[in-house]
């Protein structure tokens, strides 16, 4: 159990996918405008991270390893992480019209996101169990969102604020960006303990 | 009495010592009043005499419009020499129409109305349609038509009468003065108040830092079966109906509704002397105690003055100014009015004549936010003011208002306390303002929307009826073709 | 070989076939985007859009081939309403906030032809055939057709007057900030 | 028809300004500062004016660039007060270049890239010293013991000199582990905490200050004094310190008594390091920190929390820099969700009902 919480918190925190493996930083500029957007965001790439972490996994113990289809493996995953979002897409656009709307183009470009792809070879690279997967994905997925939020706060404070003009927008997102993964630096060192 | 406790409010200066010592003294009659047709919250008043007209001391010279308004009364007899457009005493500095009467010097009443006999017997109707046809607003400063707030029993289930005799802005000592020399006049004005309303409690509430007026008062309302004095802690704004309200009976004031609705009257002590006046005497309302003070003014005091009296007299009574260029307004320093100019008359809302000096003021320019939450801790209104004026600052209203802006009272405790010296309440008023003209036009579009498609419709009837006329004529053009079964009575 | 090809094609019916079902589980029926789109338009056909009129401007706007910048008497507001039901970004720094205008009518010159009156979509302006029109200020939507069709020029579009009951306080200057 | 009027209301302002809430903040840190400065002798005072001299050069600089009048900024205290904070976080003996680089990277990076005051959304001195941890651990890492300028060891303003402006300092001379340092690396050797404890504690000099540390973090009860004095004066308020410590000191009290030997107590984590100085001077930065005593108080926590997991698990001995800007990034969605409940509305924003409540 203990092992499992371990797992968690340092695929969120320590080995943050965002701050500290730069991966997924697209979505992270692109979604980041707004709070209400960054959660939508963040609760829709949760369900793709961990469903399709769920299903490679499920792919590469029950068809790629006994076929000894290794070499599909990048086509295959990125097959399942394609149908997720597709899934997902029309989810969103039933549940929620607005959010489907704001999300726009992002939606349908959580296929690309390169943390989706990573954490799914990640698991696979660490062979790791079917519950390990789960929480690989869901943490990392949970790591990605929780900063996704912070990050669209700080964001709209930093549209309210008056930021010089060869700062403003992207670049004082990315110095900010920055400064937090500086912050994230202090968790270096915990998974040991 | 248990008090309730009211959220945030600051400890301004209260300098009311300047006034607060001096007994009321009358004002000389000037020679031209200039008495305004809107001195209250509502539609203006129409003039109902014309240029050459004399009139007597009380005589109604303008009626009032419709539901919310009041009428106007000449302060002195004299003549009307001028029904002109003139500088209102208003920020704006934009004209108003505006009777200017003459004085003959002699100030002979007109016939009044007379006396309510026993008054607290009386129909509340009549109480109310006294005191609206003698011209009676809220003289707190808010001005709305004390007859409205007086029959709104027919509406509202009311309990408690409040007197609001907090004056919690700094300087202002005219209802501190009126409440210790005049004390027996404003409880008599209180109980036919009360009676009118029908409640079964009345509570006068005056800041602890009135000692004097709260103990006339009390003398005064000794015996009275009811009624209660109270002194409440002196912070600003312990005044503003909703908080007075909170505070004394802990009921809060949903946003946008009266404190009526739920079930509370409030009303200022000097609008009770004005109705005891109206109801014993048949007096109209054409003069009020007028606080002159700050260090900008010679000899500050407290001033009974007619109704249309220019400011530049009132000051020049008081011994002029003893700077070039003070910063004069109209109300207490904290929500009051700066005045165009000395040009413009005392109206019924005009508590205070204030000429303030720098050192007084305090005004700075404004520097950069630190964010350091001191507005937030004194909104008595709970909002978070730091981020409604980045939202406000940067035009972006929708957001202001999700904030809470229209809720906003303009009590002015943020920027009083504020560090970087930011105007916060001007950022609100402006947002306010913007918010307030959308709507109109939004009504408007709405209207002419409306206008549009009944246009439209009429147009389209209006074609309708063309086509079937010209089909009508066009029938009775053609030659009617012989019929061989019609009767041939139709040839002869 | 035979292994691939075949895992790949029964992954992808698989895959196609659970999205298939999922599409009409989850289908969603399209708003009437036109009618909400006309719904926010003033509807006062003033025309300054260069459409007909709002019930075209909304089809314009529906089918992507107008800016939700398109109206001029709505304003930022209007535009930033049509931009959200839209979901699309404006950039509204770039409109004008055209000041409101209303139709002001030169008593000298007005020959009471009587036809601006026949213009005025919203009856804002009054009067008879030889007599001074006059406009009601509350009324008119200051589209200008009246002054464009006036032939004596004596009509003019003014800025709303300011009076004390449509006045409110100014911005503060913000050079006068952080000095 | 335009009209021109002046300012609204109020006319009326409470004797507060930025230069008097800056200026009373750095009075309070003045008698931790001169204590420390005469404990760790002239190199620590030399580097404090290298500090405060390169935030405030840095400061003009980036004024000057965006076209800003240098006055008031520049004398309104809070870029001196930037540079003395970072400067009390650095150890004592580092060589100049240190917190002049650190100067630069608060002020420029932390503060003016984002619009200069009151617009930033980290602090600016714990910017500049996770900065300069990250970049430069081993002259970031190197305590010395206190040499007090009256003893006979201390360093002549010449040497001084030497040591910061030279680098001539002999390390294996005068470096001392700082307390939380030195029960971590026991630690890591095996040595149990309780038993680093009781051998090198000195609750006293601890309590005093006479301990290595960083310059300005290791008198307690100066610190705690100034902070006090800083309450007492309204300028920050008692919520972010007291749920700042509190949640440490309840953490640490709790693992400690489950585990001695691995985790100190919780009166440990509140004496050392830069709890006092953080609680009551850093994280009450009024820029970085929520607006509301609610979401000060959740700030507190966070940072206390925060603090002991890095301190506790992590690979720094100290995680308060760290720890402070996580919590300030965390800022404004707190300040976005816990807000004060408007008159005549329901938590939620709808307008209260009527009902009478008899």
């Amino acid at each position: 159990m203990q092992e499992y919480l371990l797992l968690l918190v340092a695929t969120a925190v320590v080995n943050n996918v965002v701050l500290v493996k730069f991966l997924g930083l697209c979505p992270f500029m692109g979604t980041s405008n707004k709070v209400d957007t960054a959660i939508g965001m963040g609760m829709a790439t949760t369900f793709v991270l961990t469903l399709s972490a769920v299903l490679a996994w499920a792919i590469e113990s029950f068809l790629l390893v006994p076929f000894e289809l290794a070499f599909l493996r990048t086509l295959t995953f990125i097959l399942v992480i394609a149908a997720v979002v597709q899934f997902t897409e029309m989810a969103v656009r039933r549940i929620s019209p607005v959010l489907y709307q704001t999300l726009g183009i992002f939606l349908p470009l959580i296929t690309t996101n390169c943390a989706v792809l990573g954490v799914a070879l990640l698991n696979v690279q660490e062979g790791h169990t079917f519950v390990e997967s789960m929480l690989y994905g869901f943490g990392s997925a949970l790591g990605f969102s929780v900063i996704l939020v912070v990050f669209a706060g700080l964001r709209e404070r930093l549209a309210l604020a008056e930021v010089p003009a060869a700062f403003a927008g992207a670049p004082i997102g990315f110095v900010t960006a920055g400064l937090l993964s500086l912050a994230f630096m202090g968790f270096a060192g915990m998974s040991a303990g | 009495m248990k008090l309730f406790r009211i959220r945030g409010g600051v400890h301004p200066e209260y300098r009311k010592e300047l006034a607060s010592e001096k007994a009321i003294v009358a004002m000389p009659l000037p020679r031209l009043l200039r008495v305004p047709l809107q001195q209250h919250v509502g539609a203006p008043a129409e003039p109902v005499v014309a240029i050459g007209d004399t009139v007597g001391k009380g005589q109604l010279i303008a009626r009032a419009q419709g539901a919310v308004s009041a009428p106007v009364h000449a302060p002195t007899s004299g003549a009307v020499v001028d029904i002109a457009n003139l500088t209102a005493p208003h920020p704006s500095g934009l004209p108003q129409r505006t009777i200017v009467i003459e004085s003959d010097g002699r100030d002979a009443w007109a016939e009044l109305p007379p006396p309510i006999e026993d008054p607290l017997s009386a129909s509340p109707r009549e109480i109310a349609r006294r005191v609206g046809e003698c011209g009676i607003v809220g003289l707190g400063g808010a001005t709305f038509p004390a007859a409205v707030k007086l029959d709104l029993r027919s509406r509202h289930e009311l309990d408690i009468l409040v007197m609001n005799g907090a004056e919690c802005e700094p300087y202002l000592t005219c209802d501190d003065r009126l409440m210790r020399e005049r004390a027996p006049e404003i409880i008599d004005g209180v109980r036919i108040m009360a009676h009118a309303l029908g409640v079964d409690r009345v509570i006068i509430a005056i800041e602890s830092n009135k000692p004097q007026a709260l103990e006339s008062m009390t003398r005064a309302a000794a015996g009275v079966a009811n009624l209660s004095v109270i002194g409440i802690p002196t912070r600003y704004p312990m005044g503003s109906e909703r908080h007075l309200v909170q505070a004394l009976t802990g009921r809060e004031t949903p946003a946008r509704q009266l404190t009526a609705d739920i079930g509370v009257v409030v009303h200022n002590v000097g609008t009770a002397h004005a109705v005891h006046q109206a109801v014993r005497y048949g007096r109209p309302l054409i003069s009020r105690v007028v606080t002159v003070s700050g260090h900008g003014v010679c000899e500050p005091g407290n001033v009974e003055v007619p109704l249309g009296t220019m400011v530049s007299e009132l000051i020049a009574f008081r011994g002029g100014l003893t700077e070039e260029a003070p910063r004069l307004l109209t109300g207490g320093p904290m929500m009051g009015q700066p005045l165009p100019s000395l040009d413009v008359p005392v109206i019924k809302g005009t508590s205070g004549i204030l000429a303030l000096t720098k050192e007084e003021t305090r005004i700075q320019p404004a520097q950069a936010c630190i964010r350091c939450g001191s507005c937030v801790s004194a909104c008595p209104v709970g909002l978070v003011p730091v981020d409604m004026v980045a939202l406000v600052r940067k035009d972006n209203l929708d957001e202001a208002a999700a904030a809470g802006v229209m809720d906003c009272i303009s009590c002015g405790s943020c920027a009083y306390i504020c560090p970087a010296h930011i105007p916060l309440v001007q950022y609100f008023n402006y947002a306010k303002g913007r918010l307030n003209a959308i709507q109109r036009d939004e009504q408007k579009r709405d209207r002419v929307k409306r206008l549009v498609e009944a246009r439209a419709a009429r147009m389209a009837k209006l074609a309708e009826a063309k086509r079937a006329a010209m089909a009508a004529r066009k029938a009775a053009a053609a030659p009617p073709k012989p019929d061989p079964d019609s009767p041939p009575a139709a040839a002869q | 070989m035979l292994t691939a090809v075949g895992s790949l094609a029964m992954l992808g019916v698989t895959f196609g076939t659970l999205l298939g079902i999922a599409s009409r589980y989850l289908r969603v029926d399209e708003n009437p985007l036109e009618a909400e789109l006309e719904a926010l338009l003033p509807g006062s056909q003033c025309g300054q859009c260069g459409f007909a009129g709002c019930k075209q401007a909304a089809s314009a706007l529906a089918a992507g081939q107008a800016k939700p910048t398109l109206c001029p008497p709505g304003g930022r507001a209007l535009a930033a309403a049509l931009a959200e039901r839209l979901g699309v970004s404006v950039d509204l720094s770039d409109t004008e906030e055209l000041e409101p205008e209303v139709a002001f009518v030169n008593e000298d010159i007005c020959i009471g032809c009587m036809r601006c009156l026949q213009d005025c979509s919203s009856d804002a302006l009054v009067g008879g055939p030889k007599q001074i029109h006059t406009v009601i200020t509350d009324i008119c939507h200051g589209c200008g057709k009246c002054a464009k069709v006036c032939p004596t020029e004596a009509i003019e579009m003014r800025p709303v007057p300011i009076t004390l009951a449509n006045w409110h306080w100014h911005k503060p200057d913000p050079r006068q900030y952080m000095n | 028809m335009t009209v021109t009027v002046g300012l609204s209301a109020p006319y009326a302002h409470a004797p507060t300004s930025i230069r008097r809430t800056m200026g009373l903040v750095l009075l309070a840190l003045l008698p931790a500062t001169l204590y420390n400065a005469g404990l760790f002798g002239w190199p620590a005072v030399n580097l404090f004016v290298v500090t405060v001299l390169a935030a405030l050069a840095t400061e003009a600089v980036c004024l000057r660039l965006a076209g800003k009048p240098l006055f008031p900024p520049l004398t309104d205290g809070s870029a001196v007060l930037t540079g003395w904070l970072l400067a009390m976080s650095l150890p004592p003996w580092a060589p100049w270049w240190i917190g002049a680089v650190g100067g630069f990277i608060g002020i420029a990076i932390g503060k003016h890239a984002f619009g200069g005051l009151g617009q930033n959304v980290f602090n600016p001195a714990m910017v500049a010293r996770v900065a300069l941890l990250i970049s430069f651990p081993v002259p970031m890492t190197l305590f010395v013991a206190p040499r007090p300028l009256s003893s006979a060891d201390a360093p002549g303003f010449l040497e001084g000199l030497a040591i910061t402006f030279g680098g001539r300092l002999d390390l294996d001379a005068v470096s001392a582990a700082s307390a939380l340092g030195h029960v971590k690396t026991e630690l890591s050797r095996g040595v149990p905490v309780d038993q680093t404890l009781s051998q090198h504690q000195d609750w006293i000099a601890t309590l005093l200050g006479a301990v290595p540390g960083s310059l300005g973090e290791t008198s307690a009860v100066l610190l705690l004094a100034g902070g006090l004095f800083l309450i007492a004066k309204r300028i920050i308020t008692w919520h972010v310190p007291v749920s700042l410590m509190g949640t440490l000191f309840v953490l640490g009290s709790v693992t400690s008594l489950i585990d001695p030997g691995r985790y100190p107590d919780g009166l440990f984590h509140l004496l050392t390091g830069a709890t006092l100085l953080g609680a009551f001077f850093i994280a009450t930065d009024l820029v970085t920190s929520p607006v509301t005593r609610e979401g000060q108080i959740i700030y507190g926590i966070g940072i206390g929390a925060l603090t002991f997991v890095i301190r506790t698990w992590a690979g720094y001995p100290e995680g308060m820099a760290f720890a402070v800007l996580l919590m300030n990034a965390a800022t404004p969605l707190i300040d976005r969700y816990v807000r004060p409940r408007v008159f005549g509305r329901t938590s939620k924003g709808e307008p209260l009902s009527a009902k009478r409540k008899r």
